[in-house]
């Protein structure tokens, strides 16, 4: 560890700092620049995300560098959220440059939200502190409660913001009043120092407030990756927000949740000893976990909207991902972090794709509107299906690797039951991911059904997802190598 | 030997496959390939007989067929006095039908087609009379099963026709079901199913396994040559040409199964219980056929039901021990039986196919040919010496007689009694007495010489070839000739020597007039006041409808397999496999869409519901503290 | 790794070639119908070519892997790009390459619609399967045999006929359903090995040589047992099959009765006997019981049928039921039998799809009702159709003789009561099989639609050629056959005898759950 | 002195009349109020525990909470007049739209 100055590394701090400039700058810049030039807007974000990433990688790197009273810690588990935070982020820009021209968003104000709510993101990945941790999370949510309602002439997005906005600042307050129980029981809020005090209680009266804290913490993160029964927003919010924005929420900021459960696995409150305050976390972790795949898809079956089907699926996703949280290992991490890239990879693939089909007024989204279009747009169509497919976890798709390093750790750490339940649910989700596929290719075409051309930016966005599906898919040994390099396994 | 052996089949073979691939040019000339075929392997067969007679034998594997873990079968031959005699009779018989076929089937569209099936039945039909193991005598067995079956449906258009070679097909199957087993009880018992090494150790087993094994093997017997129960197949086979149902319902197909029990002698030898069994079964079986042959009005009928007589006759020899006698009556049977179904075919072919003899009558006039060498062949069947069928079935009664059982002797002079009456029945009503056919419509005439020759050479056999038996005490030719291969082990069971030569006269008085009381009977009612057969048949109607519904044994499978099997069928796939299975696979998914929906309701739009669903989690969760 | 065809990678040529065929098709414009046609079977003819080269550097007389192939895959995960072929998989790859391309050439005139899609669906089916014979490598494996779904699913779903969408979403829902046990199976194994030898493997031949507890090995058993058992179809996991058969194009029963289910039979064959001997032996007969009932009920049921797809649909339970049969009783006559017979059930209901198929592309109907007497009108198709039926009834001196009287032989050699019920089967398959060709091929011609039927053309020679010839090489002289699968089977059966013995520690992790 | 489960006690009811409020209540700005409750019941929790624990973090965390509550609010009713303007109402049950 090099510490260049006493209290303060400002290299260590330059990523979330440049983030936060940049959203400062794209918002000023977006009162100057004229319409037709908003273009230069997305660029600019785009530039100012990549640079942030190449920090990540400047001089000896930020490996290890610890700042701020702890309130920055740049371990590798930072570095790789904070790289999935910004690139999600890069890629959203990209698809929202047709979005923002259409739909006569405020180009300054859109993408400077975009870019605050990865910052929050990025605090939430690289602090072990949970005031920190808090006002990222906060940062992000406020941003996308914005994001989600910005079409304002849309009565759909208007719902969908306001009920996030309520729903959200509901699990906000629950989750606060955990974090104050965790601050009672041990004396601090940096995750460090809780994990150190969790053998020796200090309030030896009020012995109840870690448990409780830690339940309602892992209810308020609940919320934000949609576990059932938390998830009640995710539908009603991903269906009415502009499809860019639902690309860009169920990628991030669920993201975002994982990666601050799996902080609390990492340094140590659920884990290593498993039971803290007698709580068998892993039973209640794992009921989670299979409620909320369970739920997820059975609902997805009975669905007709493909966005509203999609957000049932990411809730189901999230379950396949709480397997990792309860296997509670730092492998699992790794499994967690693999699984959200080629989530990450798949479902921005299949949103892409939903988002330049939609059409006006969103009459894109019926499933009916599928019939045929493997024969009006052949290419597209077999490229939703690999998405769709990775979506299912079928094998050659980075969906499979992903559900597979998962299941491996659950299988590692004994829980088969669980992992039963896992794969029938990956069944059940092939009915509905495939009926798209049916529509898609064993109906013919509806010609009254128009396809609107693909915006090039879009499919440039597709194509590096469905390179990185397939490339993850067959070959993951590499990103899995530095993955695990990174966690420290 | 070897050298040479492969021709006899292989002729045959190569003929299939030129009027396989070639049908469309050999077209009207395909008989010229089949017929030189079988005249191929009858000279080869000649060649080998006259080898045989030098006392040669031969044992001789041309290949590995197949081979897995400790079972081998090979494709080999066997050939000795009994392989050789069959085979001798095989293509003899064979080539005649053959030549004579050229006549009947002369203006059918199917002629290469026909002759093709022929030739690929005699390829298998000496296969599986060469076989050296019994997983090949099964193979060649099924296969003339299959020639069988194409054969007696070769007119298909005919729904008869090819429900007939279904049936025979599938009765077929039933009794290799229990040839199969046999032969893999066979291997599980010796570790071998060579002929020469499984005969080698037969003493060695247990009696209750050679009765397991032999019985099994009497089960294929049993379809193959048509005895009680699955004899059912037969009469219906004779909706094939009629030159088939002589060749191969007739003459050789048929006897495959007394052929199997005289080569596996050694092993029924040591299962009496099996020797009993194929005694009552033999004689029950040639009782029954000759009572229903008694009153069928088809011609073709009529000879079928004699078949089935005679074939239980051949058993009853073969139960009895009498191994010789069994094979004897086998080959004179070739001969006369053959002949009285080419004999049918050619008057069948003079009437236009009619086969209800109540509407021929006084042919003889016309079809001299015909009507002399079916005569030759009636006395034959009948027992009258010194036609052939006499020796072989006296020595099968005479054998009856000394083994004591005396019950088997009187029911084979009743049976000879009414083979006799039914024989000239058919013989009278066809030949004799006045036309019962409109003569101006029907030009009735003789058939060509590609048809009578073969009548001519068949009465010749039929005639003659019974007097390779003469002789006492086992001491005749046939005897001789075929000693070698059933006084090896076991000889000592043997019933056939035993009964002085007063005696034998007395047995052979009797039999004789047994048979004349029939042909007199016969005379008595269809030819000197053919009324009377109609008085008779009303006096005893109940027993005549009986008889003429065959005992109703058809309809008694119908009801009791064919129909019960086809409703279960049903039940099962209309009930339990697409309600219950399918019903079941369908319902888990159903059911979960059913949740899917309903799981929806939850999700109401309404943020309250929302907020008490998320109370509800913060309860659970915390609960789940509260009650650890 | 050097193989007697020098450095070759001729398995790796044999997977993937259909699929860059298929990569290429897919830049071609989907207007030049023709061009797909003949590519595809161009394709799959050099894929066959290639696979008989197979024939030439294989070793009769070795039970080992041969032409193996192996390379890092994911190093990480311990798992490796591992090909291989013993005798077991030898005559599987070449009727693989072999179906393919006949059902490619049935398919010329049958499909006039999404040309393209269609043919690049065969292709990768063809890597697909040919994958799942050749991998050693479980992750591998299980990729091969999830990924060739996807081009069944289309196939059915795409070109089928009315319920197609019903019949492909339950082939692979139901399937899947199978494999997600199997996948758990593979992870727990996964672990086991690494309890084991501390490394992480897939490899197969490694897996092959670990002694697993008995408790262990009856629910990895189970799990491995539920996937291949659908797809084999055992009953009473049946009722996808006739379905997805019924619905199917032509090619794509064609590929399902010859290919698909074989891999199902293979699977037990390959993983769930010599991975779980004690198991194995211990489920026997409930296994065999299944077998059984398969025989007897496919048969029966299949005799009721009134749509000719749907009785051999339910003809190959029966068939297939066999298969198992032979497999589980553990013997050299009743394995090799079982073996041969996968091949032979490929081989004769491969044709009478196709036959089958040629009947509905002049009629289009598959009812039996329909036709009658077209002997008559089609003569070399009455041949053809003949000689099938015999093979699939199992008439010595065709195939289907020599598989099934070496299963009955094995089962009757493991229990009397085996060998009878499963003679049964023969029986009831001379009925339904005898019945349906009467009611098809005899009688007179009573429809006049049926009586202007074009006979078979080159075309349809040349698809059914080979698989008469096969039919009766097999049945005449099975010994090149049989000399190859035996050393493999007999590796199995000894791996058996000496894998019953043995106990071993449940690790913790493992033991947790399964002492529940 | 005041002890410490008295605070809690409060901040609990606090909290609990809040969440009630959110179940019950059918107003949007009467929501956003209660989630203030809410807020402000873990706010007093974290200054009571602060003090009893001797530790200024609990105190810290209080004024970051009341900023970001601010903010909420503040969002919360720029996207409640903006709801207003489109459907005319406030209430929370005429928004379901989106649902099932």
């Amino acid at each position: 560890m090099k510490v260049l100055m006493p209290s303060i590394d400002y290299m260590a701090i330059m990523p979330q700092t440049l983030l936060g400039v940049a959203g400062l700058v794209i918002l000023l810049l977006g009162l100057f620049v004229p319409r037709r030039r908003q273009d230069l807007l997305a660029v600019l974000s785009i530039i100012f995300l990549n640079i942030s990433v190449l920090f990540l990688f400047t001089g000896k790197g930020l490996l290890g560098s610890v700042t701020l009273n702890q309130m920055v810690t740049w371990d590798g588990f930072s570095i790789l959220f904070t790289l999935l935070f910004v690139v999600s982020s890069a890629f959203t820009v990209a698809l929202s440059i047709p979005f923002v021209n259409r739909e006569n968003v405020h180009p300054g104000e859109y993408y400077s939200l975009l870019i605050f709510a990865t910052l929050g993101m990025v605090l939430m990945a690289t602090t072990t502190d949970l005031l920190i941790l808090f006002l990222g999370l906060e940062l992000m949510s406020i941003a996308l409660y914005i994001l989600a309602s910005i079409t304002r002439n849309n009565d759909k997005a208007a719902e969908a913001g306001m009920k996030y906005l309520i729903m959200g600042a509901f699990s906000s307050a629950f989750l606060l009043y955990g974090i104050a129980f965790m601050y009672g029981a041990t004396g601090s809020t940096n995750l460090v120092e809780i994990a150190s005090y969790m053998n020796i209680s200090p309030m030896g009266a009020y012995e109840w407030m870690l448990p409780a804290g830690l339940g309602l913490v892992l209810i308020g993160f609940g919320f934000k990756v949609g576990l059932v029964p938390f998830h009640m927003w995710i539908p009603d919010v991903y269906e009415g927000a502009p499809t860019v924005v639902t690309t860009f929420m169920s990628i991030g900021p669920k993201a975002a949740g994982f990666a601050a459960l799996a902080r609390f696995l990492l340094l140590g409150p659920f884990i290593p000893n498993h039971e803290v305050g007698n709580i068998p976390w892993p039973i209640l972790l794992a009921g989670l976990a299979g409620l909320t795949m369970t739920i997820g898809n059975l609902i997805a079956i009975a669905q007709t909207n493909i966005k509203r089907m999609l957000a049932y699926s990411s809730i189901a996703h999230a379950g396949y991902v709480m397997v990792g949280l309860v296997t509670a290992s730092p492998k699992s991490v790794s499994a967690i972090y693999f699984y959200m890239v080629a989530y990450f990879l798949m479902n921005m693939g299949a949103f892409a794709i939903v988002y330049a089909l939609q059409g006006e007024n969103g009459r894109g989204l019926a499933l009916k509107r599928f019939m045929g279009l493997a024969y009006k747009k052949p290419g597209l169509a077999l490229v939703f299906s690999v998405f769709l497919l990775s979506l299912t976890g079928f094998p050659l798709t980075a969906g499979f690797m992903g559900k597979f390093n998962l299941f491996r750790e659950a299988v590692d750490a004994g829980l088969i039951g669980l992992v039963i339940v896992a794969v029938l649910n990956s069944v059940v989700s092939a009915y509905y991911y495939l009926r798209v596929v049916v529509f898609m290719y064993m109906h013919d075409p509806d010609e009254s059904v128009t396809v609107p051309e693909i915006p090039s930016m879009v499919g440039f966005v597709v194509a590096l997802c469905l390179v990185g599906v397939l490339y993850f898919g067959i070959l993951p040994g590499g990103i899995l190598k530095v993955i695990n390099l990174l966690m420290g396994n | 030997m070897e050298k040479f052996v492969w021709l006899i089949p292989a002729f045959p073979l190569i003929g299939v496959l030129i009027n396989l691939f070639f049908g469309r040019w050999t077209g009207k000339k395909a008989h010229w390939i089949a017929c030189l075929a079988v005249l191929g392997s009858f000279i080869v067969s000649l060649m080998v007989f006259s080898r045989v007679m030098q006392g040669e034998t031969l044992n001789y594997d041309y290949f590995n067929w197949i081979w897995v873990g400790s079972f081998h079968a090979n494709a080999g031959v066997l050939i000795d006095p009994l392989s050789a005699l069959m085979l001798i009779v095989v293509t003899g018989v064979s080539f005649l039908i053959h030549v004579y076929s050229i006549g009947y089937m002369h203006d059918d569209p199917g002629y290469p087609r026909f002759f093709l099936y022929l030739n690929l039945f005699v390829f298998s039909m000496v296969s599986l009379v060469l076989a050296n193991n019994f997983l090949l005598l099964y193979v060649f067995w099924e296969a003339v099963g299959l020639c069988s079956y194409l054969l007696i449906g070769f007119w298909f258009q005919k729904k008869s026709a090819s429900d007939a070679g279904k049936k025979a097909f599938i009765v077929n199957r039933i009794g290799d079901f229990g040839f199969g087993l046999g032969i893999m009880m066979i291997f599980v018992v010796f570790g071998s199913i060579q002929f020469t090494e499984v005969f080698g150790m037969a003493s060695g087993a247990s009696v209750a396994c050679l009765t397991a094994i032999t019985l099994l093997l009497l089960l294929g017997a049993m379809g193959k040559s048509a005895q009680i129960p699955l004899y059912v197949w037969l009469p219906d086979a004779m909706e094939g040409p009629t030159p088939v149902s002589a060749l191969i319902h007739a003459a050789t197909m048929v006897t495959a199964g007394v052929y199997m029990i005289a080569r596996c002698h050694v092993l029924f030898n040591l299962a009496p219980l099996t020797q009993n069994v194929i005694i009552w079964m033999g004689m029950l079986t040639a009782f029954f056929a000759a009572t229903i042959a008694l009153v069928q009005k088809d011609i073709k009928r009529v000879l079928a039901y004699s078949t089935i007589s005679q074939l239980g006759y051949m058993f009853v020899g073969v139960g009895l021990g009498a191994y010789t006698a069994g094979i004897f009556h086998l080959a004179t049977h070739a001969f006369f039986k053959a002949l009285l179904f080419l004999g049918a075919g050619s008057v069948m072919h003079a009437m236009a196919n009619e086969t209800d003899m109540w509407k021929m009558g006084g042919l003889s006039k016309i079809m001299k040919y015909t009507s002399w060498t079916f005569l030759i062949a009636c006395l034959a069947i009948a027992g009258i010496p010194p036609f052939a069928g006499f020796f072989s079935k006296e020595e099968i009664l005479g054998a009856a007689w000394s083994a004591h059982r005396y019950e088997i002797y009187a029911l084979g002079i009743l049976t000879a009694l009414m083979t006799a009456f039914y024989m000239f029945r058919v013989y009278f009503l066809t030949f004799k007495g006045t036309p019962r056919y409109n003569v101006h419509s029907h030009h009735a005439h003789e058939s060509p010489w590609v048809m009578t020759f073969p009548l001519m050479v068949l009465a010749v056999f039929s005639v003659i070839a019974g007097w390779v038996g003469i002789g006492t005490h086992g001491g005749s030719w046939i005897h001789q000739f075929l000693n070698p291969v059933f006084t090896l082990p076991g000889s000592e069971h043997m019933a056939e020597a035993g009964h002085s030569g007063s005696e034998q006269l007395l047995l052979m008085g009797i039999a004789i007039a047994a048979a004349l009381a029939g042909i007199g009977l016969a005379w008595q009612i269809y030819l000197k006041d053919i009324k009377q057969s109609d008085r008779m048949a009303a006096q005893f109607s109940g027993l005549h409808k009986v008889l003429t519904n065959k005992y109703y044994v058809d309809e008694f499978y119908d009801a009791v397999f064919v129909t019960p099997i086809k409703n279960i069928s049903i039940a099962l796939w209309r009930g339990f496999d697409a309600v219950v299975i399918d019903g079941t696979v369908n319902g888990i998914g159903w059911f979960v869409s059913i949740i899917g929906q309903l799981l929806r309701y939850f999700q109401s739009g309404y943020v309250r519901t929302y907020t008490t669903m998320f109370v509800i989690g913060v309860i659970a969760v915390l609960g789940f503290y509260l009650t650890r | 790794m050097p193989n007697s065809l020098g450095n070759f990678p001729i398995l790796s040529v044999l997977t993937f070639l259909p699929a860059l065929g298929a990569l290429a098709f897919l830049a071609v414009p989907r207007n030049r119908e023709s061009f797909f046609r003949q590519g595809a079977f161009a394709v799959s003819l050099l894929n066959f070519l290639i696979s008989l080269l197979l024939l030439k550097g294989f070793i009769p007389s070795s039970a080992e892997m041969q032409f193996v192939e192996w390379r890092q895959w994911i190093p990480g995960l311990g798992a490796s790009y591992h090909l291989g072929l013993d005798g077991i998989t030898l005559f599987l790859v070449l009727l693989t390459t072999l179906i393919s391309m006949i059902a490619i050439l049935s398919s010329f005139s049958a499909i006039n619609k999404k040309v393209k899609e269609y043919y690049i669906s065969l292709l990768f089916l063809e890597t697909g399967m040919i994958g799942v014979f050749l991998s050693l490598d479980m992750l591998l494996f299980y990729f091969f045999w999830e990924a060739m779904l996807i081009p069944m699913y289309f196939l059915i779903g795409i070109w089928g006929h009315e319920r197609r969408i019903y019949a492909a979403v339950k082939f692979i829902l139901y399937t899947m359903a199978g494999s997600a046990f199997m996948l758990v199976g593979i992870l727990v194994m996964y672990f086991y090995h690494y309890h084991l030898t501390g490394a992480f493997s897939f490899d197969l031949l490694s897996w092959n040589t670990m002694e697993l507890p008995f408790k262990l090995q009856f629910w990895l058993f189970l799990a491995f047992f539920v996937a291949f058992a659908i797809k084999v179809p055992l009953f009473p996991f049946h009722t996808w099959l006739p379905d997805a058969h019924v619905e199917a194009p032509t090619a794509g029963s064609v590929i399902l009765a010859g290919v698909l289910l074989k891999m199902g039979t293979y699977g037990l064959l390959r993983f769930c006997i010599p991975l779980f001997p004690v198991a194995t032996l211990q489920l026997l007969p409930y296994v065999c019981t299944l077998a059984l009932i398969g025989i007897i009920y496919g048969g029966l049921v299949a005799m009721v049928q009134p749509d000719m797809k749907k009785l051999v649909a339910y003809s190959s339970v029966a068939h297939l039921g066999y298969v198992v049969l032979g497999l589980f009783v553990l013997n050299p006559q009743g394995m090799v039998g079982g073996l041969l017979q996968m091949v032979n059930h490929g081989l004769s209901t491969g044709a009478l799809f196709l036959m089958v198929g040629m009947l509905y592309e002049r009629r289009h109907t598959r009812l039996i009702e329909d036709f009658g007497g077209i002997a008559k009108v089609m003569p070399a198709y009455f041949a053809f159709f003949l000689i099938v039926t015999l093979s699939s009834i199992g008439l010595p001196m065709l195939n289907g003789f020599v598989g099934e009287f070496n299963i009955i032989l094995g089962a009757f050699s493991y229990s009397v009561l085996y060998g009878v019920i499963a003679n049964f089967g023969i029986i009831i398959a001379a009925v339904y099989m005898l019945w349906m060709f009467q009611r098809v091929m005899f009688g007179e011609v009573t429809r006049e639609e049926n009586k202007i039927l074009k006979d078979l053309n080159l075309r349809e020679y040349l698809v059914l050629i080979p698989l008469v010839i096969l039919m009766f090489w097999i049945g005449i002289y099975p010994k090149p056959f049989i000399s190859r699968m035996e050393p493999s089977i007999n590796k199995i059966i000894s791996r058996c005898q000496a894998g019953t013995t043995v106990d071993c520690q449940i690790p913790s992790g493992i033991s947790m759950e399964l002492n529940k | 002195m005041v002890p410490l489960s008295w605070y809690l006690s409060l901040s609990a009811i606090l909290f609990f009349l809040g969440v009630v409020g959110m179940m019950t209540r059918r107003n949007t700005i009467i929501m956003l109020m209660c989630i203030e409750l809410m807020m402000n019941a873990a706010n007093l929790t974290f200054v009571a525990l602060s003090h009893y624990l001797h530790s200024m973090n609990g105190q810290m965390f209080v004024f970051f909470i009341v900023a970001i509550a601010a903010a909420e609010v503040s969002v919360g009713l720029a996207i409640i007049i903006n709801l207003y303007r489109l459907k005319a109402s406030v209430d929370p049950d005429d928004m379901n739209r989106l649902q099932g």
